[in-house]
């Protein structure tokens, strides 16, 4: 049986949709779903759930690099075959949850997971920094400024301690993505880590008949950067385009709509830092990231610049904001002024927004506080 | 294929962070090819740029969407992904596994594909890293056939819904939104498999405003749970807060010493609607004030709860940057029913309402959320047939730049200059 | 002497500038002058000024209709010169303030006003109405939408109490524009009385070629709906505009710019109320008004719909506010929704911006409140 | 010119609050065309329409403002407003006036015009309304012989500029309003009277934040007086507050019965930057949290009052909405001092910088709150030669759209497609 390449279309099935979810649930979610009255996180990645049946639900969870080895997903499997009768779950941060039905069996779960170097730590609960969510990078994606897992796996290195702890103010939420499209919510994340291109795109003449439709990469400028223009190819004139660089504000579309225009560069790309975003609509609502760092370069393979001035900002506000309060929302209580002199971050032109709806990000109030930027 | 040099590479193995790179030469001592992916990864750390070449047209018949093409544009230094498409796998709702399951799933991975992959991608999919032209239809066979399992969604279509756990274990949970995603997924095959969209379209599920799937910052159309009675107080165990008994926020404070709880401070002041007061040793809500914004009950989970009447709010327009710059999902509908019984049909009328409107008017690779700011919240508030209401703005506009139609206006547009003349010496 | 019309450059001054302000100083002003301790408003209208030399200055404050002839005026300088040994000033906002250096001389002061029947209304202080600012209306502009000092009266002749009592949470500002130029500071006041357009302008193809630069006219619609087009005029065809009326707004900007294209119009124009905007610094950020009633009529002499939602915005606020709450700020702490619903104006697609940086007015967040809009 | 019916407008003469048309009638019995006035004013409200001519050309020579023409459309009607221009007289500074210059004003006035006036106008001239063409050159004349004052501004230039009382009689002015206004309005003579820009531009000065001469919301520079050092505090008088003994906010509350002032609610907790608390009966303030916002000096005027290193913020580019919206001045300069010392050296240098730029490129009508949005707020302040401060806006870029410069980035822009070939094969 299998696939028949001479007959693709028999036997064929599609749109089956994703699996039913209820027949993955434990037993005890199965039963109490819907019932759940309370909750307790326990210790750090150890969450209790109590049901109006009396039942209770002991979740530990644990970080994962999210790119993982079929190798590795066995090994979960092992584990939750081990302890929790073959079910386990996938936060939307891309850490795993294994859970038990009886506080008794958390601890020699815990034991198990310790047991296997480092490979299952346990956190990412409460008032912490839980997993990095993060994209695709050099391991796979053609547009990327910068990796993913690396940058991920260094910045998490660096703050295991509040993987593994709730003493922060608040839930920190870090994100990575690796070029402007964002894939993820690193426009809504405490701490984003941003993937930039500085560099206008190339232009690949020779190429570029064969692989894009001219008007569309032409449209696809949102700054109108890229122009129809002539081009010589092999002595002959061809049409093609050409890109005015003072107006190219990097955004890699064209480079998205026409591969004959690659922006990616070692110097030209990197990091850029973006603070204070959330997506809960927990006493505040949902804010953007803001950036505060324009540029750290790529170096590889410790990102030591951007693994620093995470946990600069991040210690800067484990200092100073108080309780429940989320980066954003200490950033902008102390003012943005503030902000940038503790956390010992240069103010660049940079984080002067001059984009679409710029006006409404302008002071227009005497209110100042007077910071070492006032000379 | 052989093992290459990893200098660099090599420096992500310390740490307490668990490595992917000794993840993945673990994987490659029994699927060489990942020594490749090691390969050119190693190369790119070298190079500090990507090595992979710009898209590529792949898929299996009859879909329009579940795998992105990737070529290497170092082939010959690394055959082992010259081919790297990705296959994405709808996931389950809200990610629950039986280790059954995903044996089975990785067993076929490593047979047809690379034996790497994200768990699981930023949408929601598993993520299948890295397969040859060649071994997708085979793989897809096994996937539908063996599994019963099928492809998630990529290109000008929607793209596979995401929830956050809900009701399965979480407490606060307004409406079932695995049952929801589910639901609207299976509805939705075609829509998910073959691009029929001006981009990408996608929703999202959270159970209660703390939005655990971060649907009001990616997704189209973000459905997002809340109640329209009372918070459910337990005087009893607010007086067990005060006194110290019970943790505050569920313990997640617990790693630093915050001084004893004051329910002052960590609760009523910081409610944004100063609806809450304390009388006596009772907790008092004016419930009309509150916006179930979920921080009271967040930091006292054993003594309130969301309100008994529950529901979600409908929010439509969440984006990323490109191009117009970032949107957070704008609040359309206060409060729906979301439920089951009628099979989610007044949920499904919106969501369509929106689809007819936008399949027709959105530009190429403009979202809807870019539609909306195209033609103006008014616009896309009449093609819904709602009325304007107050809760879908935060403040009432600040220009006079008001639009008004021919016939709102006693006498209509059409004038006479000569009688206006006749009037008004010019 | 005088002018002499045969030799109009002959003896010619000019560039004087406005007089030395310090030469119409009451004596206790100028001796006084950044001197000043403290200040107490010992009733409505009537402050005391404190300095450090141990002077006091006290303030009878009078509002005015503004718009006052030679006659008038000189009865002011009748009765400073009888009380204020020949001084006085305006405010900022066209009141009259009478100033004496002695407790004992407010009281005469404050009768001899009062024996003048409506003229002299003494007020204006602290935490009410003061007057209205405002602009020409059909006294004098070409562009006005409505009038100006016939609504001003009737506002405050509705709203008399306020001017003469300090009773509201905090000081109101009230000002009207007759047009959307809103000369003077409609576009940041607690509520706003503004004069709008509603038809688009009519063209005078016979004038047009005469009166207008047709680039210019074209240039000036913002949305672009003035169009170059072709018109007959007595038989011959002339260069002329034409506009779409689909896209117009009706700022008005095309006729400042063209005489031919007259906008007024008595059914067509009427008045927009707003609210919510500060100019202050205090505690919150200056604000702009919100547009809450999009149209009310014309009904001349009295506008009543006007005076009557006037009052019930400020009504409705004064009995719900807290103390030191500005309008804008008591809407935003309980909500636009409720807003709405607590001064009883219906809600209209109209409040819904979509200019130019109308996202950021839109709702982002799943907070809101329950009010009868949701049915 | 004879009365004319007016029963639409003797409407107007009830009423507690002064009736313009009560006054209007009283003056046309000296002066008869006061009566026209009157009557086409009667029409307008008959019609619901302005009676007015579009604009008009005149002036005096050698002013390119001053002056608004006007003419009647209906001038048959009412012949006495015919020609009906205003003429904007400067005000003295924060509008102090001795009676006998304003007699004589009004003396020159009933001479010459229709003896109405706005005392005054919204940009803080005396505004003297209806004046025939042929007047206006003999009312020149007398103005600036007779009483030696001049006009103000209209049209494209610097317009009149405006300050609140400040130091005259106000404990919380920072700088010296007055004579800032005044001697830059001597200073710029000839930009208030020839035009030369490419749309109007406004000054205006407030002592402090309370900005009682609204200059941020529409002056084009707004200079608003404030302080570096700490607030004083009067402890003593603190106490007198707290005990009830002096009233709050000055008495500006005391038609109400608020209950007994509470220092904590009205003051401290209303503090925006939560800079202030209670040390047994004292009152802190940590002045570096402190935004100078003026309201707990405003509510305990006895006790508190602003620090004694005194200056001015300036903020740029307040104005209406037409056309592309309403905006308030944007923080350019946090604090200069402002001293007539100097001669107002510093402030002049800014004015002129703004000036020397935005009348090369400002366009016709644009005013320079729009050309630095078209511009952008950085090219701005490099233009201004500033360095970029955070406290200049309100909050950091929310999107990523950065701009670099080709020599801020390490090798150029300039790259050679065919080398980058050889190493990512297409
Ligand atoms: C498991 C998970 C849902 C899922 O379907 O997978 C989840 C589970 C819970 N969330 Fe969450 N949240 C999860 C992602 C999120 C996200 C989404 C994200 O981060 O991308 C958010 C929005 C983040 C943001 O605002 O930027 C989120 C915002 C919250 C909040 C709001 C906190 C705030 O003050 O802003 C709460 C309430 C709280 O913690 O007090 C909450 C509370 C909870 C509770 C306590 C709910 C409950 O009663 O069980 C759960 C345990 C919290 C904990 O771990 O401390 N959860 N939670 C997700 C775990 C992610 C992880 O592995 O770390
Ligand atoms: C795989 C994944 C990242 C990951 O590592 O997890 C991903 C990968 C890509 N995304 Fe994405 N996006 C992924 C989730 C997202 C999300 C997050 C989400 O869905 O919640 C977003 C932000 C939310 C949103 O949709 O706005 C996102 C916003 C984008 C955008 C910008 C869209 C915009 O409107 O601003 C693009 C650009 C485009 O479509 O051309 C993009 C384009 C891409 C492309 C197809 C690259 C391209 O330009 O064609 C990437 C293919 C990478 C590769 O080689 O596999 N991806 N992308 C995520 C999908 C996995 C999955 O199905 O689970
Ligand atoms: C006389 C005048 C200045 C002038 O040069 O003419 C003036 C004088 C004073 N103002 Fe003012 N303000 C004057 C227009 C303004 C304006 C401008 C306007 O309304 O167009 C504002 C900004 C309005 C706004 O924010 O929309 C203004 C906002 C204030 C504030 C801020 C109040 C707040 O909480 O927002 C104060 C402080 C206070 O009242 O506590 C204030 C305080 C004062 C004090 C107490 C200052 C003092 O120590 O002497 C003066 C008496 C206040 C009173 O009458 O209650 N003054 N004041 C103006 C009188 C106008 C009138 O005739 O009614
Ligand atoms: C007389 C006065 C209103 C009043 O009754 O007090 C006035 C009257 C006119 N203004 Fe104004 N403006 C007056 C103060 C203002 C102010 C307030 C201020 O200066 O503080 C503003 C708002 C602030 C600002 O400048 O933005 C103002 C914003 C406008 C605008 C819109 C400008 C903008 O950029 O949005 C126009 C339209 C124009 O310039 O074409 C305008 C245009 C006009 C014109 C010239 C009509 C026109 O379209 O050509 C009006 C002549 C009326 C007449 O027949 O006399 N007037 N105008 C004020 C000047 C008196 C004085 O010199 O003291
Ligand atoms: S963020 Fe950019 S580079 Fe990274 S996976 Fe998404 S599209 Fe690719
Ligand atoms: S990167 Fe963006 S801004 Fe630059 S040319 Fe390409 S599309 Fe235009
Ligand atoms: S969004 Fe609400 S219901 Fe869903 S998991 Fe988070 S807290 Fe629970
Ligand atoms: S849910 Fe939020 S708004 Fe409602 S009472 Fe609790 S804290 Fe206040
Ligand atoms: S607001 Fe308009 S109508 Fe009124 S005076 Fe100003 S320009 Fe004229
Ligand atoms: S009124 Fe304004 S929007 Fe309408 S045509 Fe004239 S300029 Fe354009
Ligand atoms: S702005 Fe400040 S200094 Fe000027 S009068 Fe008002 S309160 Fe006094
Ligand atoms: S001036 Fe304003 S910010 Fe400063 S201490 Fe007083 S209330 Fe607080």
């Amino acid at each position: 049986m299998g696939y028949n390449p001479d007959k693709p279309m028999e036997g064929r099935i599609t749109d089956l949709g994703p699996p039913h979810y209820a027949q993955f649930f434990p037993p005890v979610i199965k039963e109490n779903k819907g019932k759940w009255l309370w909750h307790e996180i326990l210790q750090p990645g150890v969450l209790m759930h109590k049901s109006e049946t009396g039942d209770e639900v002991y979740t530990v969870r644990v970080g994962t690099a999210r790119l993982m080895t079929c190798q590795f997903v066995r090994e979960i499997c092992d584990i939750a075959d081990a302890h929790c009768d073959g079910h386990l779950r996938f936060t939307t941060r891309n850490n795993i949850e294994f859970m038990v039905d009886a506080k008794d069996k958390v601890q020699p779960l815990l034991d198990d997971l310790a047991s296997r170097g480092n490979k299952f730590p346990v956190g990412g609960t409460g008032a912490g920094v839980t997993n990095i969510v993060h994209t695709q990078g050099w391991i796979h994606c053609h547009t990327p400024a910068t990796d993913a897992s690396g940058p991920v796996k260094v910045v998490m290195d660096e703050l295991f301690e509040y993987f593994t702890s709730m003493t922060l103010p608040a839930q920190v939420r870090i994100a990575l993505a690796c070029c402007l499209n964002m894939c993820g919510a690193v426009h809504a994340s405490d701490i984003a880590i941003l993937g930039i291109h500085r560099k206008p795109p190339m232009i690949d003449h020779k190429r570029i008949t064969g692989v894009c439709e001219l008007p569309l990469a032409i449209a696809s400028c949102p700054l109108g950067a890229v122009k129809p223009a002539k081009a010589m190819v092999d002595g002959e004139e061809i049409k093609s385009v050409s890109v005015t660089v003072e107006r190219c504000m990097f955004c890699g579309n064209c480079y998205t709509m026409c591969p004959a225009m690659p922006m990616a560069d070692p110097d030209g790309d990197g990091i850029a830092i973006l603070v204070g975003g959330k997506v809960s609509n927990t006493r505040s609502a949902p804010k953007f990231s803001k950036l505060v760092i324009p540029f750290l370069p790529n170096n590889t393979p410790l990102w030591p610049e951007t693994v620093e001035a995470v946990k600069k900002i991040l210690e800067a506000y484990a200092k100073d904001a108080k309780k429940y309060e989320r980066v954003g929302e200490w950033a902008e209580r102390i003012g943005w002024e503030r902000f940038f002199e503790k956390c010992d971050i240069p103010f660049t032109e940079k984080s002067i927004d001059d984009y679409r709806l710029a006006y409404n990000t302008w002071r227009t109030t005497t209110q100042f506080k007077f910071t070492s930027h006032i000379k | 294929m052989a093992k290459h040099e990893t200098p660099l590479l090599d420096q992500l193995e310390g740490g307490p962070w668990p490595s992917f790179v000794s993840d993945l030469k673990h994987q490659a001592e029994t699927k060489p090819e990942v020594y490749d992916i090691l390969g050119q990864l190693e190369l790119s750390y070298k190079d500090r740029i990507t090595h992979w070449k710009h898209g590529g047209i792949v898929g299996v018949f009859g879909y329009g969407g579940g795998i992105v093409g990737r070529y290497s544009d170092v082939p010959e230094q690394f055959p082992g992904v010259e081919h790297f498409h990705t296959i994405r796998v709808a996931q389950p709702a809200s990610k629950y596994y039986s280790t059954e399951n995903l044996r089975k799933l990785m067993d076929l991975w490593e047979k047809h594909g690379s034996g790497v992959t994200n768990m699981h991608g930023s949408t929601g999919d598993i993520i299948l890293l890295g397969c040859r032209t060649e071994a997708l239809e085979p793989f897809f066979w096994d996937l539908t056939h063996d599994m019963g399992q099928d492809l998630g969604g990529s290109g000008s279509n929607l793209r596979t819904p995401e929830c956050c756990l809900g009701q399965s274990r979480c407490e606060w949970a307004c409406y079932d939104t695995q049952e929801t995603c589910y639901h609207l997924t299976l509805h939705y095959q075609d829509e998910i498999h073959r691009p029929a969209f001006p981009y990408k379209f996608k929703f999202k599920f959270s159970g209660c405003a703390n939005d655990c799937v971060a649907a009001i910052a990616r997704s189209d159309i973000s459905v997002i749970g809340t109640w329209r009675d009372e918070i459910r107080i337990d005087q009893a165990a607010v007086k067990e807060y005060v006194a110290g008994n019970y943790p505050a926020n569920g313990g997640s404070h617990s790693g630093r010493d915050w001084g004893p709880f004051d329910i002052q401070k960590e609760v009523i002041d910081l409610c944004p609607t100063e609806c809450m007061w304390m009388e006596g040793d009772e907790l008092k809500i004016d419930d009309k004030e509150c916006t179930r914004c979920m921080h009271c009950i967040n930091v006292m989970p054993r003594a309130l709860r969301p309100g008994a009447d529950q529901g979600a709010s409908v929010l439509v327009g969440a984006k990323a940057p490109i191009l117009d710059g970032a949107q957070m999902s704008t609040l359309i509908v206060p409060f729906m029913k979301v439920e089951k019984e009628n099979e989610y049909e007044e949920l499904i009328e919106f969501i369509e309402t929106v689809w007819d409107w936008w399949m027709e008017v959105g530009k190429n690779r403009e979202r809807v959320g870019e539609t909306m700011q195209r033609i103006g919240l008014n616009n896309f508030i009449k093609i819904m047939g709602l009325e304007p209401i107050p809760q879908m703005i935060r403040i009432p506009r600040e220009n006079p730049y008001v639009f008004w139609a021919e016939e709102e206006v006693e006498g209509g547009f059409d004038r006479d200059i000569d009688e206006f003349r006749a009037r008004h010496a010019a």
